[in-house]
């Protein structure tokens, strides 16, 4: 280690060393509040009567902060846009790609095909009941995708039929935009989430959009994540 | 009104809508993303107008049916709507003419823009704390996808490095935000607290989000980063990344600057003032223009910071400042970077190309103009409102430095321009891309609506709206028609100004005006020998005269101001027009506005808080008032003016400008140009009369420099090989005459500098059009070259001769009536002193007088001269007009003057000149320019009969029957003694003539040079080395507030 | 020209070519004209000397020469030894500019040239030109026996033997050398002939013009001159 | 002060009065001079016996125009400058055109001449007449300076520039001369008239061998004669300006001729004691030891 | 002392993946350091919502509606983080892409060989 300290490593140490006493002094005037702060409070407060939501979190993230939320959709959209781009100019001659692997075995194969519409619906179902316990659209999304991850790993030459993944990228995007305007039309504003009956607490079918919202979420996140996987995996290199 | 989020919904719903559309089709996804982007445009556009109409009210947009804090929740007010407009704007612009790019990458891309286009509007409109984050990502994402647009390979590496400090901007926001609402329970900014100026807890979390913002401004040094992005992006991105990128930004950093409170303003001036200077030193380096374009953005946006931090005192006006100077830097560097991505080469030399198109050098000049804040562009009335601003409480320094700044940057694109019209390139010409011009063409028309907008929303008149502006401008229009016509029309414009304004002036104004107008419609009766259509020229020339024609009727401050501006600007490309012009042309410009800025300053400092004010009872109030700044007023003015009188220390653009340039401009710049300084020197005197700092008479401080002026201008003019080198420097020497007549605060020292302004203006005007003419005919400038010229040339020789006995002040012509004035005007005054050196420059004038006529006209005759002809008759026109026009004032002095002779009575209550008859009478002598004409006209004429009596049969003989030694001439050029011609003189006071003052300026410009090489290689280009100094900027300002803070 | 040796005039066929100064050219001027020069009738008057008649008074002219004769201006221009000899005229012992005599450097204000002793060629063409450039009336004299038949200089190569074959003498002062008094008495003489109206060289060397430029262009090889230096 | 037709007469009366004492004063000037080195020198009407041989002199050449005007000119500027100045104090027949102008003009004037010359001598392209011409004015650009220094102090002593009044002041007695009220003014523009009247040691302009005489080498026959007119009318125009400013003017005609005498004489005596100076030499002469003199002349006015 | 403790965690976690970021030339090294840095902003982001005693903000049986306020711990730093968790997940896949990019262009992953573009 000793050998390769280098200057520039003095010099980021000093740095980091001073930016720590910043850290330090933050963390040494932190005190935890004793109550929920009026913001908190009135998310505990307000939470059921306004998006019916059980899980407080995924009323924030999907309603009150539902800007984030589809900033952070778009992020990932965008994700998956530019890693086409970046990658697609490197893109290998069709076909080519992929050949230096060996096709997995028997085994994983066939595991493949049992535990994909298993990992699928349990993705389904976390982002279904968003509202109601942990989890969410980016959480099912991504165990969707890990299904496909599965998929690639166990047949590195398969291909996904991109059309679809796009189709449900931009279609579950495009909704999620139109329920957002619905919003401003039929509810309070913007991303409310009250187009639809709250129906009853605690109820799959109750918080208005916010389950609806959460499953184009799911559905977009996975979308995006195996676009990614997908364009990662038809690299020359892959 | 359709709400604002829509630009939100329809960017995000458009991008998200492509994927939809199939790959193939890449003509129908270009036009969707058109059309979005003209939809959220228009949406923008909406609402600017009817917020600016006051027809709706600044709306809150709520999103989840929620009332902020607990919801996100937008915000559009005239500010927003505005920068929306700019932004969405851009995009669509950007979109048509990164048409090519975006469809070879296809609807991903096509995506990544609307997306971009929607984070950033996001980010103005936004007023949380944690979606300004989200929506800060967007764009780091985004602008990393759209970096790939480019075909240049290190883009790749610039998103990188890009990346890279991306993050750990988002480590410190993110922190910053965590704890900012850990402190206020809230994310809205409108919640948020201000806190104190200092590194505990809020305040603490307030710095790392403010640094965070701060860093996305690309502060200087940490900015390495988005240099790279801008010299390797698509030029059509870079605009985005300029214009749309860094106003969002900006905007979000004020938002959170606001939120913060007032004790952080002054971090943010020090930070953006920091950025200002130091990436427009660095600039000066640059020789890539892409590169060079970058540091010029970095550095606006590092002023525009700077004015946020002085939200404190500009009130309601800081929108308009603040708002003028960042729109127009977008819309001027969007352009830039449009126009360069028409050019194929990357040197700043390249850009020489566009002189294919006239329409893009219009742009080009257009947008130079409102990088630099010079009217009719909003910049303009920004940096007038500014400067008042912080002059009026006491932010002197702030007004130094922004400035200083601001005149470098003119210095590197004033020299860029420069380049694009003179130099050469290698580059071939390809052909400029229709739809790629349209755009800029598209910000060309931007950007002068928005002067008209700025113009109209200032307090003050706009500039747009003035007739002799838009009569100057109108050669725009008529730039097709042949250049007679234009002349025709110009000169016309000319006198019919004149003779409708006539009836207002009083007897100064009527003397500059008729020097000015009815002179420069004189000179440009020159400009008919010109052919072609001349496009470039009258729409400087004019607005040059529009300008002085503003000028002598300024009324306030900022009219004078104002016009002083046009006219320097219109000037400024007269005389770039100039063969080798360029040089000269840039030191032109920069003296210039460094005049024009020490008098803003000097304005500012005499406003006294209220702006304008009437210009003479303004500087005579606080004069009377004896108001502490007073004197400071009257130094920081007289130095402004005394930049365009080319007084000595301030003298070195007008040796090339003057000589360089064209045949008609030279009397141009010379005869009428110069003046402007003395009017306003005129004007400054008569208003505050002698202003002492300590025991410094600021006045005697003129006379001297008037003196010096006079003495060392006459000196180099001796040696000159170059004729209207030559001239140039006279003029110096000749307006140095003026400000001594002026500065002697006496009754006929003014008298002496008036006539100085008319004989000036005669003989100057024609003695240049007399060497442009031989120029023209000669092919040179050299006077060692010619020659013998008298009997081909005998016009020319004429105005020549009378013109030089005039200038020397020989009796019986005008110049005479000068040097008369000036002995009555010294026997008034107290100074003893430096009377001593305008007695040894006077018959130093005679020096370099003879010289030229003798080395041009008389002498040896060249070979290659033997058939020239004499010089175009328009030239020789209104030389004739000017030999009339001395006789006549030759003798009948009282003409022109005494009217003004009565007119500074006013001022000094006294009337030492006695007009009486064709004499005039002083408390010390007398003077007969009648009989003194009549007296020498007779005992000439008989002395000439006697020679005649004595034998007419004189032997007409040729050029080499001269007494050779008893040998004969070899060649006409070694037998024409004109080279080094006063070499004797050279060995006795030689010392006079070091250079002492272009040392000087050369240094200081020298010192700035290696200043930036030096500091530039900072940008080592290693993307951690960015990380680091990111850091090191961080940790160093954590350092400073630290210290400030206790 | 029968004194003239006919060894020392040979080939006066053969043109010696001009000096290249001289030559005509072409030059192209600064509108791309390429115009010619031909430098001897370009930058030289070619008139030829003109006869000035005297005044038509006698009275007047009487008058004139009087005056001619009491301000005789001398160029001053040695050609040979006899330069040596003029000097002391300015001294106290002689004191010319008692009878109105001083020297005059150029000329153009001089009415008398002094050729003081033998005459090179080479020196021959520097005098006439002198002598051309001269305004009418104006004197030769030739000073010393060099002048009158070349002197002990008779067989040279390179002098010319008698002076009035090249330029109209009005008087000679034999000697070799002759001292400042013979000097001194031939102007005195010269102011007589003066007087008497006499002394009209200029007239018959205009008159004479062509015989006397034949004289000069046979011993002067590389006339590269206009015949007549104004 | 205005005109009458009358004065022309008189005005013509001065310049025959100047013109006569000048060519005798000049030739007697210089027949001291040759008395002194051991001659016996020129007879005294020798100027006009040349001036008459210039005049008889029966061909000409003309290099031009302006060559032709040049002595016009030049002779001009001299007639100007004497009838510009009063010459005797109290005459009416002898204040000339003097209501044209003040002292101003006539300094300014004086500049008349030179300027006519100097073109006219350029005509002839000689190269010797233009070395000549820009020896001369660079000389005489240093050598004025002192003069204007001198000229300036004595208007700002009298309050004046009219020359008659300034003569009035010095009236009554020997002591009221500026020469004695004023002496630091006066050694001043003695500096300048040393320095202008074309003798040595400043009189390199006219270098006869070296550049044949200078500016006015290729003039001869009545050119010649004008300018010697002006040869001898011209230094006296000059010393009439330093009489009347410097030595109490003159009251009368015999006063007149003495004074003129005396003053020209100052010129001669340093012309015969030094040797020549090369112009920077001149220059630098004129700035070290004329222009501190003139510098203190006005300080201490 | 919990939540410093775990803010103390993070902020070495930021402190330690920009040292890495800052002195590794391997681009892959400098991207895990941020990934480890992003890992530390979470934490501190997550512990600053954290109330003491308090249970996750779900209001399910566990927590009855009405005893809400006084019961769970704040919930807007955990809805935050989840974003920040999604932003860097982003952010590194870009930059993953970009670094492939870049190893194709030059072999090379040294950030030090990537300075074409300088001063």
């Amino acid at each position: 280690m000793t050998s390769n300290f280098t200057s520039r490593a003095a010099v980021a140490l000093v740095l980091l060393l001073l930016l720590g006493t910043a850290f330090w002094s933050l963390t040494t005037g932190y005190s935890a509040d004793a109550a929920l702060n009026r913001t908190a409070e009135y998310y505990a407060v307000n939470t059921p009567a306004e998006t019916g939501a059980q899980n407080v979190v995924t009323a924030i993230i999907v309603t009150y902060r539902g800007l984030d939320t589809l900033g952070e959709v778009t992020v990932l959209f965008l994700t998956a846009a530019i890693v086409a781009l970046v990658l697609g100019q490197s893109k290998a001659p069709r076909g080519a790609s992929g050949s230096g692997f060996l096709p997995s075995g028997e085994l994983l194969q066939t595991g493949t095909k049992m535990l994909l519409p298993l990992i699928l619906m349990f993705g389904a179902y976390i982002f279904v009941n968003g509202h109601l316990t942990p989890g969410g659209g980016f959480q099912g999304g991504a165990v969707l995708a890990s299904g496909m991850l599965l998929l690639l790993l166990a047949d590195p030459g398969k291909r996904f039929r991109k059309a679809v993944i796009h189709r449900v990228e931009s279609l579950s995007g495009l909704f999620y935009v139109l329920i957002g305007l619905a919003g401003m039309a039929w509810a309070g504003g913007f991303l409310d989430n009250r187009i639809l009956p709250l129906g009853q607490f605690g109820q799959i079918l109750s918080a208005g959009a916010i389950p609806l919202i959460y499953t184009l979420i799911g559905l977009k996140v996975g979308a995006e994540f195996s676009s990614i996987l997908e364009s990662l995996e038809e690299t020359e290199d892959a | 009104m359709v709400s604002a989020i829509f630009i939100i919904a329809v960017g995000l719903g458009t991008a998200f809508l492509l994927g939809l559309v199939k790959s193939d089709q890449k003509g129908f996804a270009f036009t969707l993303t058109v059309a979005a982007l003209a939809v959220m445009t228009w949406i923008a556009y909406d609402w600017t107008v009817a917020l600016s109409r006051g027809t709706v009210e600044p709306a809150t947009i709520l999103t989840a049916g929620t009332q902020p804090p607990f919801a996100i929740n937008l915000h559009i007010g005239l500010a927003e709507a505005w920068l929306l407009t700019v932004i969405n704007a851009t995009g669509l612009l950007a979109a048509f003419y990164m048409r090519a790019a975006l469809c070879r990458l296809g609807k991903g891309a096509m995506s990544v823009l609307l997306v971009m286009v929607m984070a950033l509007s996001g980010l103005v409109l936004t007023r949380d704390v944690f979606n300004l984050f989200v929506f800060f990502e967007l764009i780091v994402i985004a602008t990393g996808g759209l970096v790939l647009l480019s075909e240049d390979a290190r883009a790749v590496a610039a998103g990188f490095k890009y990346l890279v400090v991306s993050q750990i901007v988002s480590i410190l926001l993110l922190i910053g935000i965590i704890f900012t609402y850990h402190a206020n329970g809230s994310l809205n900014i409108d919640d948020i607290a201000a806190v104190p100026f200092g590194l505990q807890g809020a305040s603490l979390a307030m710095f790392l989000v403010l640094m965070a913002l701060v860093l996305e401004l690309k502060p200087f040094p940490a900015n390495g980063w988005a240099l790279d992005i801008y010299e390797s992006a698509h030029p059509g991105f870079s605009a985005i990344f300029s214009a749309a990128s860094g106003t969002a930004a900006l905007f979000a950093a004020d938002k959170l600057v606001a939120a913060a409170g007032p004790a952080w303003l002054p971090l943010m001036t020090v930070i953006g003032l920091f950025t200002f200077l130091g990436s427009n030193v660095l600039a000066l380096k640059q020789d890539n223009d892409r590169r060079l374009l970058g540091y010029s953005s970095v550095a606006q946006i590092g002023l525009v910071f700077a004015i946020v931090g002085q939200r404190d005192i500009l009130g309601e006006g800081y929108l308009f400042v603040a708002g003028g100077v960042l729109i127009t830097h977008a819309v001027a560097k969007a352009g830039l970077y449009w126009i360069s991505g028409l050019v194929p080469g990357r040197g700043l030399a390249d850009w020489a190309i566009l002189r294919a198109n006239p329409v893009l050098v219009f742009a080009f000049a257009s947008f130079v103009a409102m990088l630099v804040g010079l009217p009719p562009f909003p910049g303009f009335y920004a940096k007038w409102d500014l400067m008042h601003a912080l002059a009026g409480s006491g932010r002197f320094w702030i007004m130094a430095l922004i400035l200083a700044g601001a005149l470098v940057e003119a210095g590197y694109m004033f020299r860029f321009f420069g380049y694009a019209i003179k130099r050469e390139t290698q580059e071939r010409f390809p052909g400029f891309a229709v739809d790629k011009v349209a755009v800029v063409v598209a910000a060309l028309a931007a950007g002068w609506a928005l002067g008209f907008v700025w113009g109209g929303i200032s307090l003050n008149p706009n500039l747009l709206t003035l007739v002799p502006v838009l009569f100057a401008l109108l050669f725009i229009v008529l730039e097709p028609l042949p250049a007679w016509v234009k002349n025709i029309i110009a000169i016309v414009g000319l006198v019919g100004w004149f003779w409708f304004r006539m009836g207002n002036y009083d007897p100064l104004q009527m003397i500059f005006a008729a020097v000015m107008l009815v002179g420069g419609a004189v000179i440009l009766i020159a400009s008919f020998y010109e052919h072609g259509r001349r496009i470039g020229f009258y729409v400087p020339t004019m607005l040059m005269y529009a300008g002085l024609a503003l000028l002598i009727e300024a009324q306030t401050s900022f009219d004078f101001f104002a016009a002083w501006e046009v006219l320097t600007i219109g000037s400024y490309f007269l005389i770039l027009r100039g063969r080798m012009g360029e040089p000269h042309a840039l030191s032109y410009i920069l003296f210039s506005l460094g005049g024009a800025f020490l008098i803003l300053a000097g304005f500012a400092l005499a406003s006294t808080g209220v702006q304008p004010f009437e210009l003479k009872s303004g500087l005579s109030a606080i004069a009377e008032a004896s108001v502490p700044a007073a004197p400071w007023v009257f130094a920081l003015l007289a130095v402004g003016f005394m930049t365009k009188t080319a007084s000595i220390g301030l003298h070195i653009w007008l040796p090339g400008a003057h000589a360089e340039a064209e045949t008609d401009v030279s009397p141009m710049v010379s005869g009428i140009l110069l003046k402007a300084g003395l009017y306003g020197l005129f004007l400054l005197v008569m208003t505050m009369g002698r202003q002492k700092i300590g025991s410094i008479d600021l006045t005697e401080v003129l006379v001297w420099i008037g003196a010096i002026s006079a003495l060392l201008g006459g000196v180099m003019a001796i040696f000159q090989e170059d004729a209207k080198r030559l001239l140039a420097y006279s003029s110096i020497s000749q307006l140095g005459y003026a400000v001594f007549g002026l500065a002697l605060m006496n009754h006929v020292g003014w008298l002496l500098a008036l006539m100085f302004v008319i004989n000036h203006y005669i003989y100057k005007s024609m003695l240049f059009l007399a060497v442009g003419g031989v120029y023209k005919r000669t092919g040179t400038k050299l006077m060692y070259k010619m020659g013998g010229l008298i009997t081909l040339m005998p016009f020319t020789f004429v105005s020549v001769l009378i013109g030089i006995i005039a200038m020397s002040g020989v009796p019986p012509l005008s110049g005479f009536g000068g040097r008369w004035l000036f002995y009555n005007a010294i026997m008034a005054s107290d100074l003893r002193l430096p009377m001593v050196l305008i007695f040894i420059s006077g018959p130093i004038g005679f020096l370099y007088l003879f010289r030229l006529i003798h080395t041009i006209f008389f002498g040896q005759l060249k070979d290659e001269h033997r058939k020239l002809k004499e010089a175009p008759v328009w030239l020789v026109i209104p030389q004739m007009m000017f030999v009339l026009a001395l006789l006549a004032f030759a003798v009948l002095p009282g003409m022109a003057l005494q009217k003004v002779d009565a007119y500074i009575g006013t001022f000094f209550g006294d009337q030492p000149l006695v007009w009486s008859g064709r004499a005039i009478t002083s408390t010390y002598g007398y003077w007969s320019p009648v009989a003194v004409m009549v007296v020498i006209g007779v005992i000439f004429v008989a002395v000439l009969l006697l020679l005649m009596s004595m034998g007419l049969n004189a032997q007409k003989v040729k050029q080499f029957n001269i007494v050779f030694s008893a040998e004969r001439p070899f060649k006409p050029q070694t037998t024409h003694f004109a080279w080094n011609f006063f070499a004797p003189y050279r060995k006795a006071v030689g010392f006079l003539v070091m250079p002492l003052v272009t040392t000087f300026w050369g240094a200081v410009t020298d010192t700035l040079h290696s200043t930036a090489d030096f500091t530039r290689r900072l940008y080592t280009g290693n993307g951690q080395t960015y990380a680091v100094q990111v850091l090191v900027f961080v940790v160093a300002v954590y350092l400073i507030v630290l210290g400030g803070a206790q | 020209m029968k004194d003239m040796d006919k060894s020392f005039r040979k080939d006066t066929e053969t043109e010696f070519p001009l000096r290249e100064e001289m030559r005509p050219r072409t030059v192209t001027a600064p509108d791309g004209q390429v115009i010619e020069i031909d430098p001897l009738r370009d930058y030289f008057c070619e008139e030829a000397p003109k006869v000035h008649r005297k005044s038509y008074s006698a009275i007047v002219e009487g008058f004139y020469n009087w005056a001619r004769a009491n301000s005789l201006w001398i160029l001053g221009f040695g050609t040979g030894c006899g330069a040596i000899e003029m000097r002391p005229l300015m001294t106290p012992r002689f004191d010319a500019y008692r009878y109105g005599i001083q020297w005059r450097p150029t000329p153009r204000q001089a009415n008398l040239l002094i050729i003081s002793g033998y005459l090179s060629v080479k020196t021959l063409k520097r005098a006439i030109r002198a002598y051309e450039q001269m305004q009418q009336p104006k004197f030769v004299v030739g000073l010393g026996s060099c002048t009158i038949n070349g002197g002990m200089y008779w067989d040279s190569y390179n002098t010319i033997k008698r002076l009035d074959d090249y330029l109209p003498v009005d008087l000679y002062i034999a000697g070799c050398m002759p001292r400042p008094e013979a000097l001194l008495a031939g102007l005195m003489e010269l102011k007589k002939i003066i007087r008497r109206g006499e002394a009209e060289g200029a007239n018959k060397y205009a008159e004479n013009f062509d015989w006397y430029k034949a004289n000069q262009k046979s011993v002067i090889k590389d006339w590269d001159m206009p015949d007549y230096s104004w | 002060m205005t005109f009458q037709w009358i004065q022309i007469p008189y005005a013509l009366l001065t310049l025959f009065i100047i013109l006569n004492y000048g060519m005798l004063m000049t030739a007697l000037i210089q027949k001291i001079g040759a008395r002194v080195g051991g001659r016996y020198g020129i007879p005294i009407w020798q100027n006009y016996i040349d001036l008459l041989k210039n005049i008889a002199l029966r061909s000409k050449i003309s290099h031009g125009v302006m060559f032709y005007l040049g002595p016009v000119f030049r002779l001009t500027g001299g007639i100007g400058l004497i009838l510009f100045v009063p010459t005797i104090y109290g005459s009416v027949m002898h204040q000339n055109f003097s209501f044209a102008g003040d002292l101003i003009l006539a300094l300014y004037f004086v500049f008349f001449g030179t300027l006519g010359m100097a073109l006219g001598a350029a005509e002839s392209g000689h190269p010797h007449s233009a070395i000549g011409v820009s020896r001369g004015l660079s000389q005489v650009t240093a050598a004025e300076l002192p003069l204007a220094l001198g000229v300036f102090a004595i208007s700002l002593q009298y309050q004046t520039l009219n020359i008659t009044d300034i003569v009035a002041a010095q009236q009554g007695s020997i002591f009221n001369w500026t020469l004695f009220t004023n002496p630091l003014a006066t050694v001043a523009a003695m500096f300048a008239f040393v320095g202008t009247m074309m003798r040595a040691p400043f009189d390199v302009v006219l270098a006869p061998q070296e550049i044949p005489i200078g500016p006015p080498t290729e003039y001869h026959s009545s050119y010649l004669a004008l300018m010697q007119t002006n040869r001898v009318l011209y230094p006296i125009a000059k010393t009439v300006i330093y009489m009347n400013l410097f030595f109490g003017g003159a009251t009368s005609w015999p006063e007149f001729f003495v004074k003129i005498f005396a003053i020209y004489m100052v010129s001669v005596f340093i012309g015969v004691v030094y040797p020549r100076f090369r112009v920077e030499q001149s220059i630098q002469f004129f700035l070290k030891w004329g222009l501190p003199v003139g510098v203190l002349a006005i300080l201490m006015v | 002392m919990l939540p410093q403790i775990a803010m103390a965690t993070g902020f070495v976690l930021i402190l330690m993946g920009l040292y890495g970021a800052l002195t590794h030339r391997n681009i892959l090294r400098m991207i895990v350091g941020f990934t480890i840095a992003d890992t530390g902003v979470n934490v501190v982001l997550v512990s600053v919502g954290y109330l003491p005693g308090r249970t996750a903000p779900i209001l399910d049986s566990a927590v009855p509606v009405a005893d809400a306020a006084t019961r769970i711990i704040d919930p807007v730093p955990q809805a935050l983080v989840l974003t920040a968790i999604v932003i860097g997940l982003g952010v590194t896949a870009l930059m993953l892409a970009y670094a492939y990019r870049l190893f194709r262009a030059r072999h090379s992953l040294d950030i030090s060989n990537f300075t074409e573009l300088k001063w």
